[in-house]
């Protein structure tokens, strides 16, 4: 195996493993005649300048992205998960409803809605403020954004199935709960 | 069968019924054709028909009669055009023979295509099994990438479940159960302006009771709040002679009164 | 910004992602006047020789290791999905003929599309809604994901061998029936 095929098999398996992989494990990869240490210092080289660095800790590598680069990185504040059920409910009901209240919601829901889902939604620009209802109170109304069509790739909200359409796809609800 | 299989599998064909592995007349249709070797573009139906038709009565068909429409309609016209390849009437006739075995040998020809495709795509490497992507630690990923995941079929399984958990139509449900507000209020215009009389609060509401079958309370409450709304626009005035009398509304002129 | 440096912007966040990155939200990363394309024809050329390649998938651009090393990683091979032929060919009718009905995809199959298998091919992220038909009833049509794309390695439905043989034999012919 030249030194060009060893640099690849490293290059992989680093690249696949969230870990640093001790050069031991590495070595076992490559036939007994390659001097890792040899290849190690050119893929050093090699990745010196570019965006992504291989780095030794202790007697592993690892790959991790250059620390000018910090920046592309930055840690927003919003936790990381998947939209919530909740969150997703209350976008389609909008979507499906519009211009709804926060009332109608809840009615079409059973359950309150809480305003952290709504401010998700609007941060997420999927959601904005439509006209006031004229019925007592006169409470606002939410509707969907051309963002939220331009994302799902709609061209109204005429474009989304209806339930029976769905059904009839063979769509199944039953998994609506898994996240 | 394990859980995974019945998942992957179409446990549930629905319209056609799998004859000895077949799925529907086309796919048993190109394997015969297969087995002979035809060119599809030169479809010999008359061969094909017989054979189909020997098929059907090889197999324990009959007792699935029932659920072999797609079957059925294949084979009685596949007869009937096997009837017309060999007694010819008419020109027109013949003509139109060729164009179904026309249209037949395309429909087997695009089938045998896309089933060529189907094992060409399946046959490719694939992600996980011969190409694999990064795991680089993700620790600091932004955010948003994470919540875009959201895929419109999330949003309407999403509506869907609370369609049918509540039994809902797609418009707001309660309709039926509440007199909505807006509902009320437009009752008491049109009732308003179409009598000259004075009228009742409990005139109306008996109405609408009557008219709409919503429970007799809840009509109460939405007519009355309807009564303070349309009031409080000045559309309206109402009077009550004394405690628990009857409560009654009158029109309010605005005409100038030159 | 220089070339360089773009490739390293690009180079960084690709390296730490798992799923295919739009070349649109790439670019947002970068200064209006690097031109994305360029960059991403140097990059790819960059990678071609190596242990981790840059693929195009559609719209987006994702890294993953050189095909002739998957003898690397046999130990992560997954247990192989048995899809029934229903769904598979569904597939490849959705791939050639995109977008295309439910209707449309039995009149090609001879046969219903099976309850479940749409659903399977969505809950797969190889199949979504695609826009509506503008023909009666504006029925719902399907086109394949850039996901999809990323699976089966193919840098965009141009891939697919005899797409145009397939499309010159059109999709609704007539049924034979009602001749």
């Amino acid at each position: 195996m030249n030194s060009q095929n060893a640099q690849r098999v490293i290059e992989a398996l680093l690249f696949t493993s969230a870990e640093p992989l001790s050069i031991n494990s590495l070595k076992k990869k490559l036939p007994d005649d390659v001097d890792i240490e040899e290849v190690i210092e050119t893929l050093q080289k090699h990745y010196e300048p570019r965006g992504v660095n291989l780095k030794r800790v202790g007697d592993a590598l690892v790959l991790r992205t250059a620390k000018d680069l910090r920046h592309l990185f930055i840690k927003k504040e919003v936790t990381k998960r998947n939209l919530s059920r909740a969150a997703r409910e209350t976008l389609a009901i909008i979507a499906y409803h519009q211009p709804v209240t926060k009332l109608e919601i809840e009615e079409i829901r059973g359950v309150t809605v809480g305003s952290g889902t709504i401010d998700l939604l609007m941060e997420l620009d999927w959601i904005k403020f439509g006209r006031r209802k004229s019925t007592p109170g006169r409470p606002i109304t939410f509707q969907i954004t051309d963002h939220f069509l331009d994302y799902f790739d709609l061209s109204s909200v005429k474009d989304l199935p209806g339930v029976k359409e769905l059904k009839d796809l063979g769509i199944s609800v039953k998994k609506i709960n898994r996240v | 069968m394990n859980d995974s299989t019945e998942y992957y599998e179409d446990t549930k064909p629905e319209l056609h019924v799998s004859l000895d592995g077949f799925e529907g007349p086309l796919d048993l249709l190109l394997t015969l054709a297969k087995s002979q070797k035809v060119d599809l573009k030169k479809l010999q139906l008359g061969i094909l028909a017989e054979q189909f038709l020997k098929y059907l009565r090889d197999q324990r068909f009959k007792s699935k009669l029932e659920f072999v429409g797609d079957y059925l309609v294949m084979a009685s016209w596949l007869t009937l055009l096997k009837s017309q390849l060999i007694i010819p009437e008419d020109e027109n006739k013949e003509e139109n023979v060729d164009k179904i075995n026309e249209l037949l040998a395309l429909r087997l020809q695009r089938l045998s295509l896309i089933r060529e495709k189907a094992t060409w795509l399946f046959d490719r490497p694939k992600l996980l099994q011969d190409f694999f992507p990064s795991s680089i630690d993700k620790n600091e990923k932004v955010i948003k990438e994470d919540l875009l995941k959201v895929q419109i079929s999330d949003i309407l399984k999403a509506y869907m479940g609370i369609v049918d958990k509540k039994n809902y139509e797609v418009s707001l449900a309660s309709k039926e159960e509440y007199l909505f507000l807006d509902k009320a209020i437009n009752f008491i215009e049109e009732q308003v302006k179409e009598s000259t009389a004075i009228l009742s609060f409990a005139n109306l509401v008996k109405a609408i009771h009557v008219s709409s079958g919503i429970n007799a309370k809840r009509c109460a409450a939405s007519i009355f709040c309807g009564l303070l709304e349309y009031t409080k626009l000045g559309k309206i005035s109402m009077k009550q002679e004394g405690v628990f009398a009857s409560l009654e509304l009158a029109k309010v002129r605005n005409e100038i009164k030159g």
